[in-house]
């Protein structure tokens, strides 16, 4: 047993081959390969003790088959083969050989089921994981803060999230730092793993979910302890004010006279809730849920046409449509909510 | 799955008898019902419910369906996807209730 | 009436080789259809921020090719096998209820149709062409299908269209099972069965027992889509879990209806060619036997990231992996059939040794799925995509095709061309390693389905190039087994009554078999009727001409007409007109009873 | 239904193709009412607003109906009793009043429905309405054909074109009609009294 999970962490040529095939080189955010928690590391160990097992019984059978193939293929003159019907013997020892393999793949299997079952020890940092049609809703309770599509968590400590949706079934799922959850409206699934590399990870959701199902992605931030310390403080602070007589308070007054309001926080200015909050908005490295830079002329095109930019996206085109001064005004008051 | 190559004519019951069943049916529906309105049974109302519609079920199979008599292998053919759809019933209240799980989330 | 011609006799046909070509042909169109919705889709993927198709397009691109490959392409591609073939082989004239066969035939087909209108049918729902088909994925999971996520019509022709399809196969899975337990030529005892017809047989008990689980399910869909019911809605206290509970208590054993007949049909193959029995044979039918039973426990595989708790998820993982057991015990028995053979390379041995070798690949990337921690780093990935298609492709093609190249000469009296055959077997079996193959990295590489574009960054730019590149090599294969199945139509070398030299009844009437089969009904004696054996010598063919004539029952148009009452029936919601339901039912009730009461005589 | 089969002498297991038929039609009708059943069971006590079951379930009139519905089984099993052995005057008599029985029950459910309408309680009201009306609307459904189906024999008898020889299609039509009846059975047992 511990021969072949030693063996399994030699299997380290996978990603290597994955680099050489895939040409371009580059990082992977989003592999299964390279994990970066207590949580994916339990699974990847545990993949690749089935994937040696795997491996070998291909090995095995294919070579058999490939061997009697040869051996056996037709040749003038050979003589009428033995009508051979079976064997007792022979069909209870295949039939005893995998089902004890199975049994090494079973055990580990169940152990770490229970082993990542979602349990958090109490001091975890708790995050709220809530999807939406095509984005992702963050809510740090302890914390009282609430961000969206930038996951943030300390490096080290453990991190419970607890994960549910607001309208469609979706799924959370940052490869380097686990496995998936469904995100499944009236339920709360759990997902709780300690970060064990700073570093900035990709994930995406994984369930269907409609038009911009392929959108909806998600970034994770794994900052030092202290980085996350100071990121939530500034999270934590009321929302910029714009200098008086900029662009940036011109446009929180359009902002403020917009179809906006219904639909975004920005604390003390707007309470809607039905889109991200836009509190910190300008603090956020993406927007429209990972999928464009946070620079102005993706915020104004957004703006103005967000379904043109992202299929489907629930942020309608502006009616009646603002100008494109208007447009400027609100993406300098935007950027200044850092 | 036996091999029978004879046509069997089954012998069915007799009028008397399924008059008789007939009753015995009767007895239990109303058996079920005074069930239900007894307060003294309620601890014990839904294993002697559903013990009383097993044997109404299994009378009206065995012998106004003649599963009795007949071929077993009819048996078999109603029996085997009996079996699955209890036993997908079964596994679904297992499922939603939380009985098989810690923290299951279909509940 | 029997050997007639003409369209009216191929409408009104109730002969199994007819409605087996019937199938035969409408698969093959369907999977070509659901082929080219693959090759879009490879196509837009092929490299980062694909701009082909939209991603409304996308997804009903996937959703059909899904549902068209299934439903429509390998499920009915079976159906001409067990069609054509399983009264050959237990020595029958016909199947138990050849009207009831027309009849599925034509549910089938209505119902094929009735899915595939909707690319066409947008402007008569005030959206454009290519804008209603159905979008929500081959399972459909609610509560996305429902009507607040999903208003259009695209949901709808996806839940009705599978409603009639599964009365089609339900009532094809009672005249099978009736037609293999009870049509059987006298001395043909169940153990004496050819592997195919056992599978067929297996194969019809799981679609009756798992067909009236989707029917529910997709009854509670239609329900809250059009009569405001809450099946699935969270608000009103439901889950959406149900459905996916439903649908899996289906889709398991449904993945078992599509593999168990190619396994059957590899069971026929190999000894075929090696000229040797199959080796266990009642090993190889219990095991089949088993795996039915045992498709039975596993659905929530398909569920682990849901949440069921450790517990379901750990007896769920144990009953999922027993099933390798008897898969297993299959695989080894096929190559100890080959083993010690006299081994003849032809085009339909190689489709059926790609079959071993193919669906190993498919069955472990399985055995990786069904243990619940590594399988929430797998699901609703692209890994699952090359689980998929391992099993599918390179498991029920490859053994579908090793059924064609063996059975065509019986179906047409035409032998194909094997040079032809092996490039096409070459090519496919080429294409789809190259196609499939990179989906496992893609999807460990963090790629999740189902969706119509990604980022450069993920970089899985080159690997799904090349799996562009294998799926189009695999288009190339089938267009060569096309030109294959053209040129033989006049150029093929005419078949004898067995140009395989096989072992079963089918080979030993006259190729393309006369209406009734055989001129007389053979009695059987030994499991390989045609070859000598230790204790049997081989059995004499039926005389070319019968000794007495034979009464063949004429064809008739009722089984046509209750067929097309059910796609009238839905299209009623569809169009929220109530005399349409009463239209449909009144041909339904018209082509019953018409038919109950209609002689017909076999 | 079909006659396909009805000169079929010799097969192999020495029973009726039909019949067999009919019996693996049961079998897949078990795993329909067992799903339906099972949504039943699983979503019980879920519903958000009322009426909730023991607000609005009439056992005493249901178990009338259940009465009759059991009476009708036994009417039809000295229906098949008749024919089988040629007594075409009671057999008729018989068949009718299996019918018969079957539209007092399909008249208690369009009473019981349309009180429960009245109460408020409508397929959309609540889960309990739409588990409820579903399960049991699907086996009025199955109770209606039989209905139909007997009508047709009883007509078809009428004319003198039932006899002995058509035994086997009463027996089906009687496995048809017993089946229902196990299904209400059950129904009768896991909604009207388990609540
Ligand atoms: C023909 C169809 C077919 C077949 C035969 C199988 C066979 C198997 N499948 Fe697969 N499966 C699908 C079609 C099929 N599957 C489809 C379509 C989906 C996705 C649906 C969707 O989401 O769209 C799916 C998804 C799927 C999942 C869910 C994945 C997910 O979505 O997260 C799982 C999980 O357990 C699984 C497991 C298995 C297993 C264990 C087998 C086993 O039966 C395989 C057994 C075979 C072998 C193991 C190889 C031969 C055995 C030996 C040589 C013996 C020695 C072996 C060992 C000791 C291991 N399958
Ligand atoms: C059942 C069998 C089956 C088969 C045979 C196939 C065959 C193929 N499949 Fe499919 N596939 C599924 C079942 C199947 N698939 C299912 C169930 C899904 C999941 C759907 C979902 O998520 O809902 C899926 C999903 C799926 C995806 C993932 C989509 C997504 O998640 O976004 C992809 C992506 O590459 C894919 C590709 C292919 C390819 C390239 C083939 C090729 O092998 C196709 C080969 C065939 C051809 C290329 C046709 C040949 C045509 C010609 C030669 C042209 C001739 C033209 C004329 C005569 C006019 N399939
Ligand atoms: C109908 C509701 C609605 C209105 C009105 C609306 N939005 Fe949005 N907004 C959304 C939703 C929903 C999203 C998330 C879309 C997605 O990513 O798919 C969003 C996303 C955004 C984002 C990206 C946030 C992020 O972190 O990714 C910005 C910025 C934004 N909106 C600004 C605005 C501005 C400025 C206005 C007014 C001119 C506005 N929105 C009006 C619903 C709305
Ligand atoms: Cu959200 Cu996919
Ligand atoms: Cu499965």
């Amino acid at each position: 047993m511990r021969i072949f999970v030693a063996v399994g962490r030699l299997r380290l040529w996978l990603p290597t081959a994955a680099l050489v095939m895939s040409g371009c080189g580059g990082p992977f955010p989003q592999s299964t390969l390279l994990p970066r928690s207590d949580f994916a590391r339990a699974t990847d160990v545990l993949f690749t003790d089935i994937f040696w097992w795997a491996a070998g019984v291909f090995l095995v059978v294919e070579t058999l088959l490939v061997v009697t193939l040869i051996r056996f293929r037709h040749r003038e003159g050979r003589a009428a083969p033995k009508p051979t019907h079976g064997h007792t013997l022979l069909e209870i020892a295949w039939t005893l050989a995998p089902a004890a393999i199975l049994v090494f793949v079973a055990v580990p299997t169940v152990r770490t089921i229970f082993a990542t079952s979602g349990e958090a020890p109490a001091d975890a940092l708790k995050v709220d994981v809530i999807g939406h049609q095509w984005w992702w809703e963050l809510r740090y309770p302890d914390l009282a803060l609430v961000t969206a599509n930038e996951l943030h968590v300390p490096l080290g400590r453990a991190v419970q999230l607890s994960i549910t949706s607001a309208d469609v079934i979706h799924a959370f799922w940052a490869p380097p730092l686990g496995g998936k959850r469904d995100a499944i409206p009236g339920h709360v699934n759990q997902i709780a793993f300690r970060a064990d590399r700073v570093g900035d990870y990709g994930g995406q959701c994984a369930e269907f979910c409609g038009a911009s199902h392929a959108n909806m992605r998600l970034r994770v931030v794994v900052d030092s302890d202290s980085g996350f310390g100071r990121w939530a403080t500034e999270q934590l602070e009321g929302p910029a004010a714009p200098a008086p007589g900029t662009i940036a308070e011109r446009g929180k007054a359009v902002y403020a006279r917009s179809a906006c309001i219904g639909c975004h926080t920005i604390q003390g200015v707007s309470p809607g809730v039905i889109g991200p909050n836009l509190t910190h908005v300008g603090s956020r490295t993406t927007i429209a849920s990972g999928l464009f830079p946070n620079d102005s002329a993706h915020l104004a095109s957004w703006i103005a046409d967000a379904p043109a930019l992202k299929p489907g996206a629930l942020m309608m085109r502006m009616k009646p449509p603002l100008s494109d001064a208007d447009i400027a005004a609100i993406v300098a008051y935007l950027e200044s909510l850092k | 799955m036996t091999e029978t190559s004879h046509t069997e004519e089954h012998q069915h019951p007799t009028a008397d008898v399924y008059l008789r069943v007939g009753a015995v049916l009767v007895i239990l529906t109303v058996l079920e019902v005074g069930v239900f309105y007894v307060p003294a049974f309620h601890t014990v109302l839904v294993p002697v419910l559903l013990v009383l519609s097993a044997t109404k079920f299994a009378l009206v199979v065995m012998f106004y369906m003649h599963l009795k008599a007949d071929s077993k292998f009819f048996t078999f053919l109603f029996g085997v996807p009996l079996l699955l759809a209890v036993g997908v019933m079964v596994a679904l209240l297992f499922l939603f209730f939380g009985a098989l799980t810690l923290r299951g989330a279909a509940g | 009436m029997s050997d007639a011609r003409g369209l009216a006799s191929w409408l009104t046909t109730t002969d199994h080789k007819r409605i087996g070509l019937l199938y035969f042909w409408t698969a093959l169109a369907f999977f070509l259809i659901g082929g080219i919705e693959a090759l879009f889709i490879r196509a837009q993927l092929a490299q980062p921020n694909g701009r082909l198709v939209s991603a409304e397009t996308y997804n009903q691109l996937f959703t059909m090719h899904g549902t068209t490959m299934i439903f429509l392409a390998l499920m009915p591609l079976g159906a001409s096998f067990f069609n054509y073939m399983v009264p050959l082989q237990i020595g029958a004239r016909d199947v138990a209820f050849p009207r009831l066969n027309a009849f599925s035939y034509w549910v089938f087909l209505f119902g094929g149709l009735f899915l595939n209108a909707s690319w066409f049918v947008g402007p008569l729902f005030h959206a454009g062409i290519l804008n209603v088909a159905p979008n929500g994925g081959w399972f459909g999971y609610a509560n996305l299908t429902e009507r607040q996520y999903s208003p259009g019509p695209n949901i709808d022709f996806w839940v009705l269209g599978l409603q009639i399809l599964g009365i089609s196969s339900l009532a094809a899975g009672f005249n099978f099972i009736v037609t293999i337990l009870n049509m059987r030529a006298p001395g043909m005892k169940m153990m004496r069965l050819p592997v195919f017809t056992w599978m067929t047989l297996v194969t019809q008990f799981l679609i009756i027992t798992a067909f009236p689980v989707i029917t529910v399910g997709l009854a509670f869909l239609i329900f809250d889509r059009f009569f405001g019911t809450h099946f699935y809605v969270r608000e009103a206290g439901a889950t959406p879990i149900l459905w996916q509970h439903l649908f899996w208590l289906f889709g398991h054993p449904e993945v078992y209806i599509l593999i168990l007949p190619a396994m059957g049909v590899v069971s026929d193959v190999l000894p075929t060619f090696s000229r040797k029995p199959l080796f266990g044979y009642p090993v190889v039918v219990y095991s089949g036997v088993l795996i039915g039973l045992m498709s039975w426990g596993v659905w929530s595989h398909h569920m682990f990231a849901v949440g069921l708790g450790p517990i379901a998820d750990s007896v769920f993982a144990a009953t999922t992996m027993l099933i390798a057991v008897p898969t297993g015990v299959k695989i080894f028995n096929w190559i100890a059939t080959l083993w010690g053979g006299d081994i003849r390379g032809t085009t339909a041995l190689h489709f059926a040794v790609g079959f071993i070798a193919m669906f190993i690949i498919g069955g472990l990337s399985g055995v990786t799925h069904a243990s619940p921690p590594t399988d929430l780093q797998q699901t609703d990935s692209y890994y699952v995509v090359a689980h998929i298609h391992y099993v599918f492709f390179g498991g029920t093609i490859f053994g579908l095709f090793a059924g064609i190249y063996y059975w065509w000469p019986k179906m047409t009296g035409r032998l194909l061309d094997e040079t032809l055959g092996k490039t096409h077997f070459w090519l496919q079996f080429i294409g789809m390693n190259l196609a499939f193959f990179p989906m496992h990295l893609i999807g460990l590489l963090g790629m999740p389905r189902r969706v119509y574009t990604y980022a450069p960054e993920l970089g899985v730019g080159s690997l799904n190039l090349v799996s562009t590149l294998g799926a189009f090599l695999i288009a190339l294969s089938i267009l060569i087994f096309l030109v294959n199945l053209w040129r033989t139509r006049t150029r093929g070398r005419p078949a004898p009554n067995d140009p395989w030299g096989g072992a079963t009844l089918e080979w030993s009437i006259p190729s393309p078999p006369p209406v009734y089969n055989f001129s007389v009904i053979p009695t059987i004696t030994s499991r390989l009727p045609r070859w000598t054996t230790e204790r049997h010598g081989p059995m004499r063919d039926p005389p070319a001409t019968p000794p007495e004539p034979i009464h063949v029952p004429g064809g008739s148009w009722w089984p046509l007409i209750a067929a097309f009452g059910l796609p009238v029936l839905a299209l009623a919601p569809l169009t929220h007109t109530l005399w349409v339901a009463f239209a449909g039912a009144a041909l339904l009730l018209l082509g019953v009873y018409r038919w109950a009461f209609e002689p017909f005589e076999v | 239904m079909t006659h396909a089969s009805a000169t079929q002498h010799h097969t192999s297991m020495g029973l009726d193709n039909r019949k067999m038929a009919f019996w693996a039609f049961i079998g897949s009708e078990c795993l329909l009412f067992g799903s339906l059943i099972s949504t039943y069971l699983v979503y019980k006590g879920r519903s958000v607003v009322g009426p909730y079951p023991n607000q609005i379930l009439n056992i005493p009139f249901t178990s009338v109906s259940t009465f009759d519905l059991l009476m009708s089984s036994l009417m039809m099993v000295l229906a098949l009793a008749a024919v089988q052995r040629g007594d075409m005057k009671w057999g008729k008599i018989w068949l009718f009043s299996t019918a018969l029985l079957g539209l007092v029950f399909l008249g208690g459910q369009v009473i019981e429905f349309s009180e429960f309408v009245n109460k408020g309680l409508t397929i959309s009201t609540n889960l309990f309405g739409c588990t409820f009306f579903v399960l049991t609307g699907t086996h009025g459904a199955h109770v209606t054909v039989g209905v139909l189906w007997l009508l047709t024999l009883w007509v078809r008898a009428l004319q003198g074109k039932l006899g002995p020889a058509n035994a086997m299609t009463v027996e089906i039509t009687g496995l048809y009609w017993h089946f229902v009846d196990v299904v209400w059975i059950v129904i009768f047992t896991v909604v009207y009294l388990i609540q």
